[in-house]
């Protein structure tokens, strides 16, 4: 299969375009042209459509290592609820990820100069996902007594007269493990609260019959659903630019694989006359 | 993702995995606003419990239909308390709490010498307790000697043993097997051969896996064959390892393939040598390796994982011929796209036999292709039952 | 002797751990957990017969003047210096050993993964070429699935991502069976030839 | 400031690697033998942390202190002489006796795979093949074909593993349609990988362009 040696400089400009396809895009302004989906514009419509003071539920599970494609939804949503001073209650079940996501919190918050305890809370960490998600249908005091900073909840401001998912206007979870599950079973089956989730693309497709029977109400695919959501948000960041990467070099690839061929069989003809 | 069983109750894994802690301060918290005391629900029926079947001992299973007021919203149950004693009378103390909707618990907080009675009593929304349900029981636990769930897999792997051993002594009888030729392994010979007039070193990579691995024990048996040759044509033999144990036994081989071929002062231990463990330091040394020494042959048997395809690319830059072959499949379109001849999958297995036409080693292969067969033949009968709903059939081996 | 003898453990220990994969005792699985805890302190042992190798070679290097001996000197400096680092700072975030870890082994191998990217442009630009049937097939099945994934391919060929997706789940699903279940029979026979010594890479 | 230094030494070292892209140089030489060095000691490191100290030394230690009853736990002394007998191999005498760990190690190794694999790779992959038309496990015709082409995927991909049988005929005629169809399964999954690879390019260069220089630029220029 390997065939011809490959003539040196051949190999070189592939690496270079390759370079390029991943460069260039960084400094280019995102295009407009990403292409929305209704599953993605019904969570924002609804997030839209909420009140200021109302507080949106985001357990974020996912831990670095999927961080490129979960990052970007979790900034994204973050910045439209601040936009629209709503305020946000963020959990991480997923135990390697807890630190990530506060920082990523944190940025989003400091940029949008709000306050901790009165915009947003962190809960953190709590182990046995299952479980977890059924106690906050009773009360988010039972698994986390006090937040991630262990201050007790009744003596945070913003959870003053919060007690389960009924005094959440709806719940968003950016989960790249099967947890979604939990939530779709466990929570929003058994406490009836209006749930959206954003998974990895490779997840998606397994939670659109779901979305069918309106056990979801909205879904966030992979990173094309974090550029989706970005665009939305008037702020294209790291998805959009990921998915011009990806699109970029996937069809340079693509290309690269015809000219190969051209070449073999423009070659194969000389060798034969 | 073929859903087969959707929102079938609570499955047996959150039933196992409810903290009593957290629900007991559920049902705690729910006890303070009792205000009135409606009518409290009526007490599941048939509870039974009985030792959990295949485990390790320690375990009782407990199944019970649940409270025929489960439904109703006014008295409906919300939580079963489960009850335990070791006396039919009692007394009993409550060991968990499990929430309407489940029909099963098991209790592994027990001790197998003790005999154990329990019950179940629903707590209803008013937080009224009813009077409990009868008393099952006594119930000991035990470990079991044999899994049933494997039976399946004993029965498979004594006939597949049996068969590999039978025609191995039928091969020591002088019986011949065919084996069809496979091009990757006919390759080898063309490639050492090509390495001695280049007087370039062959480097053989044994993958970056534990020698107890069952491609990197391939990889030894290959590593036998290609160092015996490399001895009768003189032209050394490099071994990077990326496991110390690895490293041992690769140097054992080739030190034996030198003496079988009468050249034991060709052998040089520093040729077959430890790099480092993790994956892709060892890759960068390898590529290195690649590009000064410039091997005529590469050889990648054994395990691997993404970094094939760079050791792969830069042994092609380098100018190698390149012979591969992993049981990660994965990794096999890399292979096939940057290497000269890729084994594939099972071919990883056949090298050995194929390159020394030993009759054991024919045998064995024999022994494979009768288990494919019988694979075959059991996917098609397994397909014509199930399809007619004899799924019992099917589900011996169906394997949890 | 030198050759009966650990012929005769890897049969024993091989029977052992063959049949305990059916049992599911509690002294079944205390003598699992032993197994793998004798291996762990096994490998514990066997990483000094490593780091001899691989310091040998180097020092070897360096004393036969071989060209790039200052590259063993800097070898034979990084690992001195996380194992003295690690003795002096511990392994907590702040040690030198960390810093060492964040500032050397995490980006270098992360970068080694990223070249993945340059080669897998490069192979599949040297390699796909519609040499033979086979080949054709290979080449156009990567093209279809590639342009299946991102959306600048949907909107070249509307449907792609459907027959991509296809692509997946039929045939690349049954080609990962079929190579399953031959790769199990193979496995399977290797190590029982190594359990039963017909084929023994520690008898040599 | 301490944070900029780090980076600047992992941006330096990744340029480094990557000028193996246009070919071996010092540079890469350097970064190569520094990472093999390190990484060693990283792991050396690791395995006394996480091996030596908890299951050699502390048993060890409760030994010496008298707290456990038991002089010498056959448990922990077995695998240590096990360990010992490696260290023969710098006895070229007795350096077969290094063959009896090695032993050890192959038979438990081998031994459980034996089973295991049988089950994993080849009834995990048979079961699912028999149920593709068991009532209720698919939906629609467009599924029920899917399923008869795995069916008939699987059984042509077996053919061609066929060592002992020569492959004409409908065995050769199978084989034939196996290798396309093992050939469609690798092109579709090199295909899919694609774009995680490209991902951890665009990981680094993000980290070069934005965690690296952006700071350092307004760190000098600020």
């Amino acid at each position: 299969m390997a065939g011809t040696r490959g003539f040196q400089l051949e190999r070189h400009l592939v690496f270079l375009l390759i370079f390029l396809a991943v460069l260039v895009p960084l400094f280019l302004p995102a295009p407009k042209t990403v292409r929305v989906t209704p599953e993605v514009k019904s969570v924002y419509d609804r997030i839209e459509g909420l009140q200021a003071g109302e507080i949106v539920m985001l357990p974020c599970e996912y831990d670095p290592s999927m961080a490129a494609e979960m990052s970007p939804m979790t900034m994204a949503v973050l910045r439209q609820c601040f936009r629209k001073d709503l305020r946000v209650l963020v959990t991480c079940l997923v135990s390697n990820g807890v630190s990530l996501v506060e920082s990523e919190l944190r940025q989003m918050a400091e940029e949008w100069g709000r306050k901790y305890g009165e915009d947003y809370v962190y809960l953190g960490y709590k182990p046995y996902p299952g479980i977890v998600i059924m106690a906050m249908g009773e009360d988010f005091r039972v698994p986390f007594p006090t937040d991630y900073y262990n201050t007790p909840l009744d003596e945070i401001p913003m959870m003053k007269g919060v007690k389960n998912y009924q005094n959440v206007a709806l719940v968003l979870t950016i989960n790249s493990t099967s947890g979604i599950d939990y939530w779709i079973i466990y929570g929003t089956g058994r406490y009836k609260f209006p749930l959206a989730c954003a998974s990895t693309a490779v997840m998606a497709p397994n939670y659109y019959n779901y979305l069918q029977s309106g056990q979801l109400f909205g879904l966030i695919g992979g990173l094309r659903g974090a550029a989706e959501y970005e665009q939305l948000v008037g702020h294209p960041g790291k998805a959009v630019k990921g998915m011009l990467v990806q699109s970029v070099s996937h069809i340079l690839i693509v290309a690269l694989i015809l000219l190969g061929n051209v070449i073999f069989i423009v070659e194969r003809r000389r060798r034969r006359s | 993702m073929h859903r087969h069983r959707r929102g079938r109750g609570l499955p047996l894994v959150a039933a196992l995995a409810l903290l009593p802690l957290l629900l007991l301060q559920a049902s705690a918290a729910l006890a303070e606003n009792a205000a009135e005391d409606p009518p409290a629900p009526r007490p599941p029926l048939d509870l039974k419990a009985v030792d959990t079947p295949n485990d390790r001992g320690e375990s009782v299973d407990l199944e019970w239909r649940p409270s025929p007021d489960e439904a109703d919203p006014a008295a409906g149950a919300l939580l079963y308390l489960i009850e335990r004693a070791q006396a039919q009378a009692g007394p009993f103390e409550r060991i968990a709490d499990a929430p309407a909707g489940t029909t099963a618990y098991t209790d592994n907080s027990v001790r197998d010498e003790e005999t154990y009675y329990y019950r179940v009593s629903p707590r209803g929304t008013g937080g009224g307790t009813s009077a409990p349900s009868a008393v099952a029981g006594p119930v000991r636990s035990t470990g079991q000697w044999f899994d049933l769930r494997k039976l399946a897999t004993l029965i498979l792997t004594f006939l597949f043993c049996l068969t590999v051993m039978v025609l191995i002594r039928a091969a020591r009888r002088g019986k011949t097997f065919y084996v069809r030729p496979i091009p990757g392994l006919s390759a080898v010979d063309e490639a050492i051969g090509r390495a001695t007039e280049m007087g370039k070193p062959i480097l053989f990579i044994p993958g970056i896996s534990v020698a107890s691995e069952v491609a990197t024990l391939a990889a030894f048996t290959l590593l036998g064959r290609v160092a015996k040759k490399t001895a009768e044509y003189q032209t050394p033999v490099l071994v990077p390892c990326a496991d110390p144990i690895v490293m041992t036994i690769a140097q054992e081989i080739v030190k034996s393939s030198y003496l079988d071929a009468g050249r034991p002062e060709l052998y040089r231990q520093e040729d077959v040598y430890f790099v480092t463990q993790d994956q892709f330091s060892y890759t960068a040394a390898v590529n290195g390796v690649m590009l000064r020494e410039r091997p005529a042959t590469n050889f990648y048997i054994g395990k691997f994982y993404a970094e094939s395809l760079v050791l792969a690319e830069t042994g092609n830059v380098a100018g190698s011929i390149q012979i591969a072959g992993t049981d990660e499949i994965t990794q096999i379109p890399f292979f096939v796209a940057a290497c000269d001849y890729t084994l594939i999958g099972e071919e990883l297995y056949a090298s050995s036999a194929y390159l020394s036409q030993e009759p054991p080693l024919l045998g064995t292969l024999k022994a494979q292709d009768f288990g494919k067969a019988v694979g075959a033949i059991l996917i098609v009968l397994g397909v014509i039952m199930a399809a007619f709903g004899q799924t019992w059939f099917v589900d011996f081996f169906r394997v949890q | 002797m030198q050759r009966e003898l650990p012929r005769l453990i890897t049969l024993v220990t091989g029977m052992f751990m063959a049949i305990q994969y059916f049992i599911p005792h509690k002294h079944s699985e205390q003598f699992y957990q032993t197994s793998l805890d004798w291996l762990i302190i096994v490998g514990i042992f066997s990483i000094v017969l490593g780091i001899a190798s691989l310091v040998n070679l180097h020092v070897n290097k360096i004393q036969r003047r071989d060209a790039g001996t200052k590259y063993s000197y800097i070898l034979l400096a990084g690992l001195l210096y996380m194992i003295l680092s690690a003795i002096l700072t511990g392994t907590d975030q702040q040690s030198f050993f960390m810093k060492g870890y964040i500032a050397v082994l995490n980006p270098i191998t992360s970068t080694m993964f990223a070249l993945l990217a340059f080669y897998i442009a490069s192979a599949a630009f040297r390699a796909f070429r519609a040499r033979s049937l086979i080949a054709t097939i290979l080449l156009v099945s990567a093209v279809v699935v590639m342009l299946g994934r991102v959306p600048a391919g949907e909107d070249l060929i509307p449907g792609i991502a459907k027959v991509s997706d296809w692509l997946l789940n039929v045939p690349n699903m049954a080609a990962k069976r079929a190579i399953s279940i031959g790769l199990g029979l193979g496995g399977s026979a290797t190590a029982l030839k190594v359990v039963l010594g017909i084929e023994a890479p520690h008898l040599r | 400031m301490e944070q900029h230094i780090l980076y600047t030494i992992a941006a330096i070292l990744s340029v480094a690697i990557f000028t193996f892209l246009w070919r071996d140089n010092p540079f890469y030489k350097f970064a190569e033998h520094l990472v093999v060095g390190v990484s060693a000691g990283y792991f050396v490191v690791i395995l006394v942390t996480t091996s030596l100290i908890p299951k050699l030394l502390d048993p060890a230690k409760r030994v010496l202190a008298g707290a456990s009853t038991t002089l010498l736990d056959p448990l922990v002394v077995i695998p240590a002489i096990l360990g010992l007998l490696l260290f023969t191999r710098f006895i070229p005498k007795y350096a077969w006796i290094s063959r009896i760990p090695i032993a050890y190690i192959l038979g438990v190794g081998s031994g459980a795979a034996i089973p295991l694999v049988l089950q994993t790779y080849v009834i995990q992959q048979i079961y699912p093949t028999m149920t593709l038309f068991q009532p209720g496990s698919f939906n629609g015709t467009g599924a029920l074909v899917n399923n008869i082409l795995i069916l008939g995927a699987v059984l042509c991909g077996l053919a061609y593993f066929f060592f002992s049988a020569r492959h004409e005929g409908v065995i050769g005629g199978m084989s034939k349609a196996g290798i396309w169809i093992l050939m469609i399964g690798f092109g579709a999954s090199f295909g899919y990988t694609v774009m995680s690879r490209i991902s951890l390019l665009y990981g680094r260069v993000d980290f070069l362009v934005f965690e690296w220089a952006g700071p350092l630029v307004r760190l000098i220029s600020g």
